[in-house]
């Protein structure tokens, strides 16, 4: 596909776009330092993602191994599988090989309440990353939450497509329903619909990890029933493939035109060829396997008190346009430099005491 | 310099695991002969045919040859073909679903140079050509299942002289007369004698010592897999002689008859009326100690019989009296009749009589934990041996194992484990069907033996057969069937000739094969 | 077609038992497709709805044709051909975008790949006799393991536009795939019904003893069946990655049920009670046709699940009572 | 164990190949637990490894148990045994947490239709004669539909604390779901070797015809096998969903590679060429301490797939080899 398309800067939200696109300037780290690292030193950590099936917990990982290297403390992964039935068992692995902390990735607290309760009640501090706190788990001792910026991703996928479409735009986003955090941040997509955008109209095409299969069936009838979508939203990287089959088999290829959430170096790479993905929203999965790190050592180590310290993980917009300044090698990808200084590691370190 | 013979084999030596089953056996086919290998259950014989069709490998040293050329070992099926070397699978080896045209050429079909499509019409042109060789026909678009018996030999034969060049060749046949009935058997040695007067050669396996004697102009005998005869010319050997050299040791006389038949005012058993999908008003008696054959044409319905009367096969109508107690022929079952005394052998080893995968013993004690009774109550291995026991010495299973995997018993072996697991269980009432099929002369004398043995021990014997001499050798009486039901009785222990004469009601009981000498071939 | 060039039809073909079960399950297909085009006839009968059933279901009739290649000769169910279908996938992208290998030649050596598969199967089930389900699925989830490990468990994408003109090229208003799929299908169906080969191969799956004395060389055969099953995927896997321009080592196990249930329904259409190449193209279309037609009716997605599964076991259970009577 | 109380034992049972067949796998196993101390003591020598290993395959082994009833009287694989439990699971969340039903009606409720469904599967396999592939493939997606129409394709938890006790309830350092599967296994070995049951359903499988001639009531076995099969897998689900405290509809079908896996390889352990309750046990654990060690050693997520798939494999063949060379 070779028609190009830069962003509108005479769309309704040239400027926040524009912004979106950017690069950061700085990554916020916490300003407090930690004492008492030595103490866990020789812990194991147990990093479970709810699948390592989508590419950004792999960043994550390997910014955790790298952190936790610095600290003396072992990263064990326990792959979640995408259901609770394998994340009860990776809980309930860490806990009975007491471990020194469990980070859990874009898992919900229901998802496996059981085991999450038997591992705070064994004394383990756990570390729930990029889900939405649970209204009957609180923050506690023992149990804290870093909120991912999932929700800022899908308003700037929305964002671009309000500019693009000079706010009148036809769109279906394929929702996972991998749990009720995906959800939640396609809400706030549809909350800026509704703000920015009243001529717009959205369709939700549920979608999910386990049925791999029914996602080019289910997105190329989205398009049947709504003849006039230019715009398909993928939530998250891994399911831009079957997202793309659906519309070619619609025949709706050169019609469309393609974003994705959760971008890694596959959508990247398929934005900079130019094959169906149009923007591609991102976050800074290296920075936040850092960030995680920080947030458990202060459990582990008590520093944080009931209170951890708020972390902001940031997320760029990357186009048609800005991609040609960005470096696709895994490499920019782990040193998290598409969304910022690749300083953040150093920073820590000294709050740590370790550089 | 003497032409070559067509089959010479070597120093053919197998064995399998530690039990070498044969050894250094090397004899000879000659030309437009038909050469018999006779030998007791388990010496051997299926497993030299298996080595001719590379089924098996054989050991070092041996040699096949056909013609004076020598094939390659282990001999490859199309290689042996090309020599001119068919085999006729047991049980005639045809696929019942597909037609006849496609089991006569299913292997040798032929592919148009650029299509790759069958060529019908030259497939059938070649299918037809072989039944004008042996003059019989079989419509050629019918589905095997559904011709006659007589037909399906035709059409094995015919498929097996395909391979052979005219005049040439050779054809084996393993037990593959075994199912046949008397007027199919003369049928299929009319044509063998054509096939063979043309010079084209037929190895046959048959334990119907009657029926090599009749047919075969040389014989090669087997004893533990090793060669006691090799091409021993038949003439005017009895049944008797053959069965020496087999068995190493004089046959106490071939019995024939005589059951200890206790007539009594209550029969053991009483079938009336009995219909079924063959059986027309079909009716029996017997009494305790007494054995009862049944016989007749192929589709008369007497096979049906015994299988109606242990509950397996659902008669739509009739009453079935055991011991007095009357029994509903519409709701009985092959529970219910084990339950009532009645046990059954059927015909067909291999679908109905064993499970090949499990062991001797587990099988013979199957019957035990069928039918009613507990069924989580342990079950007490010790005792189930101790009761089989005797029976395998009896019937002299070989190897006597009990713990030995059925499949690999020999097939006269494994036709003795059927029969001593419904013998061991001492029944009331026993119902069998071809019940010394496959089993070689020496074993059946042990089998009539022992269902003598049993009906003397006050049990009603009811004997489904189609082999003559098996009759003759059990019974006491013999019904012959006509449509589904009882048309004639022969009483006082008849004789085979009788009994061929009643079914076919012609009175002759031709002989398979003209005498040897008559046709002047003995070498 | 003549009356014999047929295995296992009875004598009476001609009768209505034997006629319903042959074209019951089209007559439904007719009749779901005219109930849709009542109900929803501004969004099923359209051209997209057409190039959507036609177009989209290239995976599937590969992978059908894969099964169907070790089950004619008799091996019960090859459960390895999604994972080597897959795994084709991916090889072609990872040595294309990873390792920068020319994409045709990386396509060649993935086709390769999976042809071996299909042959160090047909090694261990033929002539090592072991256990067909054993070998396949262990196979078949080692692939998995291999096709993860290569990918680093997540997608590759990256392959050149040109390469998925394999796919994609259009010809009227569907893609070449298609014609692909179709094509492979009827060859299939040509070769079972009136070449040698596939006589031979029937015969093989009927009774492999009294072939073997008939003189096929069975064990050739079978070994040849897989192997060339595992080309027929890796083709498969090829095509499907050029379509999408990359793959995901793990979407080839969702395609386990709907292989398993176009096969086996297939079985009801066409000739009914035998595994066929014709009948199995059409029922990947009609599940196609009957899943739209729902989702257009605004069922979610377990929707086709239950059309998947309650079809299967309707339309088997339907043809297995007409073929009974008849017979 | 004396020489006479197994089923087609050779008659030289003492041969070294039939001993190496019977105990290479778990020779095998001991050997991978010494590589994985001797590599790893500091973690794979714990109590936590201990616990990890046996504490967390209770639904496998229910599922394989449910495989084997079918499987040993020669129903060739029930492949509705996966979505039949996940079925279960999800219908005693729903039942409890959206409908507000007592957990306890909720948890008889489910198995009360998993029960049926094996009922269901066994009516058209045995009494209509349908294939046993179509008919569990065919029913294992419908429920698959009918559990992601349910949850409304999300999973459902919030089952209450309690309730959880019948799976998680501490007994030693083990929770009682392992006690209840091992159990569960002990009873079915028990019954398979020692009573008159066991034996009718080993040659029910074997030959049924022969099984029929001897008074079995064949088809009552079968039914019996398939309602059992589905009693067991319903029985599963509501233990694993009590373990998780909810459950997902689509998580079933990650288990289906695994229970064959395990079942599979059941035949390499301890009665080599059979299945077998105690072999499967075996292998459930085998494959799991495997996959923890190489966890352990720090491998990614492939190496599951690509140990369980080699494992099977290599198990099976071995097994094969070696007991074929016995004769
Ligand atoms: N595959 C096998 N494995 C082990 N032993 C075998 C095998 N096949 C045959 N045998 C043994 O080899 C011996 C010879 O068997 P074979 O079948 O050749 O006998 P046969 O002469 O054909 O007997 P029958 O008259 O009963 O048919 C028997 O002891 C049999 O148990
Ligand atoms: N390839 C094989 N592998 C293992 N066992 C075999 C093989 N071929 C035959 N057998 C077994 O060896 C034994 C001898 O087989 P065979 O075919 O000779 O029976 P048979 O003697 O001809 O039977 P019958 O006497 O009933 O005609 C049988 O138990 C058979 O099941
Ligand atoms: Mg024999
Ligand atoms: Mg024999």
């Amino acid at each position: 596909d070779t028609s190009s398309s830069t962003t509108s800067a005479s769309g309704p939200l040239a400027g926040k776009v524009a912004q979106l696109e950017k690069a950061g300037d700085t990554y916020a780290a916490p300003s407090e330092p930690i004492s008492g690292l030595a103490q866990v030193k020789g812990a194991t950590v147990y990093y479970i993602p709810i699948t390592q099936q989508a590419p950004q917990f792999g960043v994550t990982e390997t910014a955790l191994k790298t952190a936790f290297g610095k600290a003396g403390v072992t990263l064990q992964t326990c792959n979640g599988n995408g259901n609770p039935t394998g994340i009860s068992a990776c809980l309930n692995q860490a806990t009975s090989a007491k471990a020194g902390a469990i980070i859990t990735d874009a898992i919900s607290y229901g998802l496996a309440a059981n085991s999450f309760d038997a591992a705070i009640a064994a004394g383990i501090p756990v570390l729930n990353t990029n889900q939405i706190e649970d209204a009957a788990h609180p923050r506690a001792a023992k149990l804290g939450y870093i909120y991912a910026p999932g929700d800022k991703m899908m308003v700037a996928a929305a964002d671009w497509i309000i500019n693009d479409s000079n706010g009148k735009a036809e769109v279906v986003i394929n929702q996972s329903t991998d749990g009720p955090a995906p959800a939640a941040y396609v809400d706030a997509a549809e909350a800026e619909f509704a703000k920015e955008c009243p001529a717009c109209k959205v369709t939700i095409n549920p979608i999910s990890t386990a049925n791999f299969s029914l996602i080019p069936a289910s997105t190329s009838s989205a398009l049947l029933k709504n003849p006039n979508v230019k715009y398909v939203v993928s939530e998250f990287d891994q399911f831009v493939q079957p997202t793309l089959g659906g519309v070619q088999q619609a025949g709706r290829i050169a019609a469309v035109k393609g974003l994705t959430g959760g971008a890694q170096l596959t959508g990247l790479q398929m934005l900079k060829t130019k094959n169906f993905i149009y923007a591609a929203a991102g976050q800074a999965s290296a920075y936040q396997g850092w960030a995680d790190a920080d947030a458990v050592l202060r459990m582990m180590t008590g520093t944080a008190g009931d209170e951890l310290p708020e972390y902001t993980i940031p997320i760029r917009l990357f186009t048609r346009d800005n991609i040609g300044d960005v470096a696709l090698t895994q490499a920019a990808e782990a040193s998290g430099e598409w969304y910022g200084p690749t300083g953040y590691p150093e920073e820590f370190l000294k709050l740590w005491g370790l550089s | 310099m003497s032409t070559p013979p067509r089959l010479r084999t070597g120093a053919v030596s197998v064995t399998f695991g530690r039990n070498r089953v044969l050894r250094d056996v090397g004899f000879e086919v000659g030309a437009g002969e038909i050469h018999a290998l006779i030998g007791q259950n388990g010496s051997g014989k299926s497993t030299l045919v298996k080595v001719l069709t590379g089924l098996y490998v054989p050991e070092p040293g041996a040699t096949v040859e056909v013609d004076g050329v020598p094939l390659r070992l282990p001999v490859r099926p199309l290689e042996a073909r090309a020599s001119g070397v068919a085999v006729v699978h047991q049980s005639l080896g045809l696929v019942g679903e597909a037609t006849v045209l496609e089991n006569m050429r299913v292997g040798r079909l032929r592919a148009g140079r650029l299509s790759r499509r069958i060529h019908w019409e030259h497939e059938r042109a070649q299918a037809a050509r072989m039944f004008d060789r042996l003059e019989h026909h079989v419509p050629l678009d019918t589905p095997v299942h559904r011709l006659s018996e007589e037909d399906r030999a035709t059409v094995a034969i015919a498929r097996a002289m395909q391979d052979t060049p005219p005049g040439g060749g050779l054809i084996i046949f393993d037990e593959s007369t075994r199912a046949l009935s008397r007027r199919s058997l003369e049928h299929f040695y009319e044509m063998l004698d054509g096939v063979v007067r043309a010079g084209t050669s037929a190895l046959l396996i048959s334990h119907r010592l009657e029926e090599v004697a009749d047919v075969a102009d040389r014989v090669t005998v087997l004893r533990d897999g090793e060669l006691v005869e090799a091409g021993l010319p038949v003439t005017r050997r009895g049944e008797g002689e053959l069965a020496r050299l087999m068995l190493g040791r004089n046959l106490a006389g071939l019995s024939s008859g005589g059951g200890h038949a206790r007539p009594q005012d209550t029969p053991a058993v009483e079938l009336t009326g009995v219909a079924g999908s063959r059986l027309d008003g079909a009716g029996v008696r017997i009494a305790p100690g007494e054995i009862v054959g049944v016989t007749g044409l192929a589709d008369s319905g007497y096979q049906d019989l015994p299988y109606v009367l242990a509950g397996v096969e659902r008669a739509r109508g009739g009453t079935l009296v055991v011991a007095g107690n009357p029994v509903d022929l519409a709701q009985f079952s092959p529970m219910a009749a084990i339950d009532a005394g009645i046990a059954l052998v059927p015909g067909d080893r291999e679908r109905a009589g064993l499970a090949m995968d499990q062991s001797v013993a587990e099988n013979a004690a199957l019957p035990r934990t069928g039918g009613r009774g507990s069924r989580l109550a342990p079950i007490r291995r010790r005792a189930e041996l101790a009761g089989l026991a005797p029976w395998l010495d009896r019937l002299e299973l070989s190897p006597r194992d009990p713990h030995a995997v059925v499949s690999r018993l020999s097939g006269g072996n494994q036709q003795k484990v059927v029969l001593a697991k419904w013998l061991a269980r001492a029944p009331k009432v026993l119902a069998l069907h071809e019940p010394t099929q496959a089993v070689d002369i020496g074993a059946r004398e042990t089998i009539v033996a022992a269902v003598k043995d049993a009906a003397a021990a006050g049990c009603a014997v009811l004997v489904a057969s189609g082999d003559e001499n098996e009759l003759s050798m059990l019974c006491d009486r013999i019904l012959v069937f006509r449509d589904g039901r009882v048309s004639g009785e022969l009483t006082g222990s008849p004789g085979p000739d009788e009994i061929v004469a009643a079914v076919f009601s012609s009175t002759d009981r031709r002989p398979l094969r003209g005498h040897n000498e008559e046709r002047g071939l003995v070498p | 077609m003549t009356t014999h060039d047929t295995l296992a039809v009875p004598a009476r073909s001609q009768s209505l038992g034997r006629f319903g079960s042959r074209f019951a399950a089209l007559a439904f297909w007719l009749l779901l497709a005219v109930l849709y085009g009542v109900l929803r006839p501004e969004t099923f009968l359209t051209a997209g709805t057409f190039q959507t059933i036609f177009g989209s279901q290239q995976a599937l009739v590969f992978l059908t044709a894969a099964l169907l290649c070790t089950i004619i000769v008799g091996e019960f169910v090859d459960m390895s051909v999604a994972s080597n279908f897959g795994f084709a996938a991916v090889l072609v992208a990872v040595l294309t975008v990873n390792e920068h290998w020319n994409v045709w030649l990386a396509a060649v050596a993935a086709v390769a790949v999976s042809t071996l598969v299909g042959l160090v199967n047909g090694w261990l089930t033929v002539l090592l006799g072991v256990n067909t389900i054993v070998v396949t699925l262990g196979m078949g989830t080692f692939l998995l393991g291999l096709g993860l490990w290569i990918t680093d468990l997540t997608p590759v994408s990256g392959l050149p536009y040109d390469f998925a003109q394999i796919a994609l090229h259009p010809i009227g208003s569907l893609p070449v795939g298609f014609y692909e799929g179709v094509a492979l299908m009827l060859v299939f169906a040509y070769v079972m019904r009136f070449t040698p080969l596939g006589r031979n191969m029937r015969f093989v799956g009927a009774n492999r003893e009294v072939s073997r004395l008939a003189g096929i060389r069975v064990n050739r055969l079978r070994l040849g069946a897989f192997t060339v099953a595992g080309l027929i995927a890796g083709v498969g896997g090829v095509v499907a990655a050029a379509a999408t321009g990359g793959f995901d080592a793990t979407v080839s196990q969702s395609y386990l049920l709907p292989i398993f249930a176009a096969t086996f329904l297939g079985t009801a259409i066409l000739e009914p009670g035998k595994f066929n190449p014709l009948g199995t193209l059409l029922a990947v279309y009609f599940l196609a046709t009957g899943i739209l037609g729902l989702q257009l009716l605004g069922a979610a997605g377990w929707v086709s699940s239950v059309f998947y599964g309650g079809v299967l076991v309707i339309a088997v259970t339907i043809s297995t009572l007409l073929h009974r009577r008849v017979f």
